[in-house]
């Protein structure tokens, strides 16, 4: 039986079918994050008050820093599993480049977290009161942001794998860098308010999603083979 | 054969082996003994290529293994107690992802096989967090089944007989055999006294060491 | 011409904290570091000399 | 070509020399830059006496962005070359950096008080200093968060190196965010027209901040150097439970 010729791309895809499937088993994390987005989107009317004036003018920032915060508690746990239980030292002796394993868990992670968030995000805007011709772009723009968090949240996560307290510390780490697609985020949204075109902000938003699909597989492959061989 | 050349090995800032010499006789198990902490887990680490070498080289016959390490990875497998199972899927699942990230095909007959070369068929569909520690170790034990026809060379155990009970050790002893008639070599750190096969070459590292190190 | 140097027409309680906080910060940052080096080298010889 | 300074000794040879130096560089140049700064330039026309605080607050925000800088070229040593001296450069560098961008801060505010009339003001430059403090704690705290120090330096060098990749992004994106929101800022911050007066005391601070800087810097490393060499001694020795000699 000689080798299947290793093409990547079923690699890619069997891996994120396998992290999916341990998601999916443990539905519990994808609740608590929802808990921990309605939980924002409450909060926030709560200390301004119920005038639609005031919520129109926070809506979108709310909407996005509830993404935000909802998602950096899962960020930790995408790869300290597999560190922990030995996975991470099976696709070190194996022919399976590290970077696409990481690319792959990102896009599960993707998948599994974020894509959940933004089905339910109209009603979230709802809550907020938002009109119903800027829902459209808030799912289009929260979708190509939520994939550069994920990317950027696999580094975060590869930085503080081993570390002691570490997730105390993600937050720390991965909020400057989530600055930019907060504020390019909100801006999709915001211009329609302002009757300016949507489409800047969003090929923005584009463009970083772009740069750190590129950046992140390699940056955490060597953050991971350094924790590997500690 | 493999040998390796004076051989510098650091975990973190803490010296494990300094100039470590050594011949690894191929196609026998070589029992590599030493006492808990002594570096049997970071020398087999060093062999899988998980642990950088900071001096020295590994070598068989001529070729350095660290210069082509994607086809020297591909022919080994490394089980250590850590044994890179996931609790979220079941004793099949994983190794069926396992088989698919080596590159092997994974048709339903070498699973089952595989599974029954360990008696873990009846636990098949069990998550592996309801399974004990035995058969976890069973369970990723069941990967060894794959290099009878599949290209492995290199067996990497670390001390694969803790938990096992007696039936699953006959079990152990007779794939190791096996796979010495295919003159394959394994590698395995253990300070069990019984030993696994009738003839095995040992390496006792606290002799080897030249280097007084905690 | 003093005091107008010192009241610098009402900017004084602005301009004087900042340099004040500057020069704490300068002097804090010298001291710690030559504190730490002092120590640092005590321990070396203690440790030298129960080390021959 | 840096690997000539590698090793220790020939660092400290060359350090004993420069320190000196540094150090009466540094006195000299600050007690003119505030001998000027202070009390011999003009007052600004617009702002009076208040534009004498650029005078600490620019140098400070400059060696803040330029620490950083050094932490993430150090860092890059230290990951590719695996250059040992450059995690000690990295480990001394990031406080001082955070430090200064605190300071930034801090005379920031107080110069933004009499010019604005509050406290803090969203201008994109305080803004981006202030995201770039984050930096700076996050590179502490992550280099700290481990129980062995090489681990930690690893970890908190690849983070300077992500640091640095971002930095212009976050600073396009900040002044993006800035002009969109408030697209007239009436008073250029830094833009008080600099005449012949005032550039000579704020280019004598400069250079007093940044020779300052680097001598606690070199004082750093060889602090360090010295802590190394005691743990190797204490790891030889098998000296570790003794904890008296702490």
């Amino acid at each position: 039986m000689n080798n299947k010729e290793l093409n990547w791309i079923y690699l890619f895809i069997s891996h994120i079918k396998r992290d999916i499937l341990i998601n999916s088993r443990s539905l519990f994390d994808i609740v608590s994050i929802f808990g921990f987005m309605l939980l924002i989107i409450i909060l926030f009317p709560m200390g301004i008050g119920p005038i639609q004036e005031k919520l129109d003018i926070v809506s979108n920032a709310v909407l996005w820093i509830g993404l935000i915060i909802a998602i950096i508690p899962s960020l930790e746990k995408m790869i300290q599993r597999d560190y922990t239980n030995g996975w991470l030292d099976q696709i070190a002796t194996s022919p399976i480049p590290l970077e696409i394993v990481l690319l792959a868990k990102s896009i599960s992670h993707w998948i599994i977290v974020i894509i959940p968030l933004i089905i339910t995000s109209p009603i979230f805007a709802i809550l907020l009161g938002l009109e119903f011709n800027q829902i459209p772009w808030l799912i289009l723009s929260m979708s190509i942001g939520g994939l550069s968090i994920c990317f950027i949240g696999i580094i975060g996560a590869a930085l503080i794998l081993g570390a002691r307290r570490g997730n105390v510390l993600l937050p720390v780490i991965i909020l400057p860098l989530i600055i930019p697609i907060l504020i390019f985020g909100v801006g999709v949204n915001e211009s329609i308010k302002i009757g300016l075109s949507p489409l800047p902000n969003l090929f923005l938003l584009i463009a970083f999603s772009l740069i750190y699909l590129v950046i992140s597989p390699f940056i955490s492959a060597i953050l991971i083979r350094i924790a590997i061989s500690r | 054969m493999l040998n390796l050349k004076n051989l510098n090995i650091y975990r973190g800032s803490r010296i494990v082996f300094s100039g470590l010499n050594a011949e690894i006789k191929t196609s026998t198990l070589t029992l590599i003994k030493g006492k808990n902490g002594s570096g049997k887990s970071t020398l087999l680490r060093t062999i899988a290529g998980l642990t950088p070498i900071e001096g020295g080289e590994i070598n068989q016959n001529g070729v350095n293994i660290f210069h082509a390490k994607e086809q020297w990875v591909r022919k080994l497998i490394f089980i250590d107690n850590k044994n890179g199972l996931s609790d979220e899927l079941t004793v099949r699942e994983n190794l069926l992802t396992w088989v698919k990230i080596k590159g092997w095909d994974t048709n339903k007959e070498n699973l089952v096989l595989a599974l029954e070369s360990v008696g873990m068929q009846k636990y098949m569909n069990f998550y592996i967090s309801q399974c004990s520690d035995g058969l976890k170790k069973r369970a990723a034990l069941a990967r060894l089944y794959f290099s009878f026809f599949n290209e492995v060379d290199f067996w990497l155990l670390d001390e694969p007989t803790n938990a096992l009970d007696h039936s699953s050790y006959l079990l152990l002893q007779s794939l190791l055999s096996k796979f010495i008639k295919m003159k394959g070599s394994i590698l395995i750190a253990s300070h069990d006294k019984k030993s696994l096969i009738k003839d095995y070459d040992t390496l006792d590292i606290d002799k080897l060491r030249n280097v007084k190190t905690i | 011409m003093i005091n107008e140097f010192w009241f610098m027409d009402g900017y004084n309680i602005y301009i004087w904290p900042s340099y004040i906080l500057t020069f704490f910060i300068l002097i804090f940052l010298t001291f710690r570091s030559i504190y730490l080096s002092k120590k640092a080298k005590k321990m070396l010889k203690k440790l030298e000399e129960l080390n021959s | 070509m840096f690997d000539w300074l590698a090793n220790p000794n020939r660092f400290n040879r060359i350090t004993n020399k420069i320190q000196p130096i540094l150090l009466l560089a540094s006195l000299i140049t600050i007690i003119l830059g505030l001998y000027f700064g202070l009390y011999d330039s003009p007052k600004d026309y617009q702002q009076g006496h208040a534009v004498r605080i650029m005078y600490v607050h620019v140098p400070s925000a400059w060696l803040a962005s330029g620490l950083y800088l050094l932490l993430a070229i150090s860092s890059i040593f230290y990951i590719v070359w695996k250059h040992p001296l450059a995690d000690l450069m990295s480990r001394s560098t990031a406080p001082i950096g955070a430090l200064f961008s605190l300071l930034t801060l801090a005379t920031g505010s107080l110069w933004g008080k009499p010019m604005w009339g509050t406290w803090w003001v969203w201008d994109a430059r305080l803004t981006s200093m202030l995201i770039l403090f984050f930096f700076y704690l996050g590179y502490i705290l992550l280099s700290n968060a481990f129980e062995r120090k090489i681990d930690g330096s690893k970890s908190a060098a690849v983070l300077a190196i992500v640091g640095i990749i971002n930095l212009p992004i976050i600073k396009f994106s900040v002044d993006w965010w800035h002009t969109l929101h408030q697209p007239s800022s009436l008073l250029k911050f830094d833009g008080p027209t600099i005449d012949g007066q005032m550039l000579l005391p704020l280019v004598l601070m400069i250079i007093g901040f940044c020779s300052f800087a680097s001598y606690i810097i070199i004082l750093n490393v060889k602090t360090k150097l010295i802590e190394k060499k005691c743990e190797a001694l204490i790891l030889k020795l098998n000296l570790n439970e003794i904890s008296n000699i702490r």
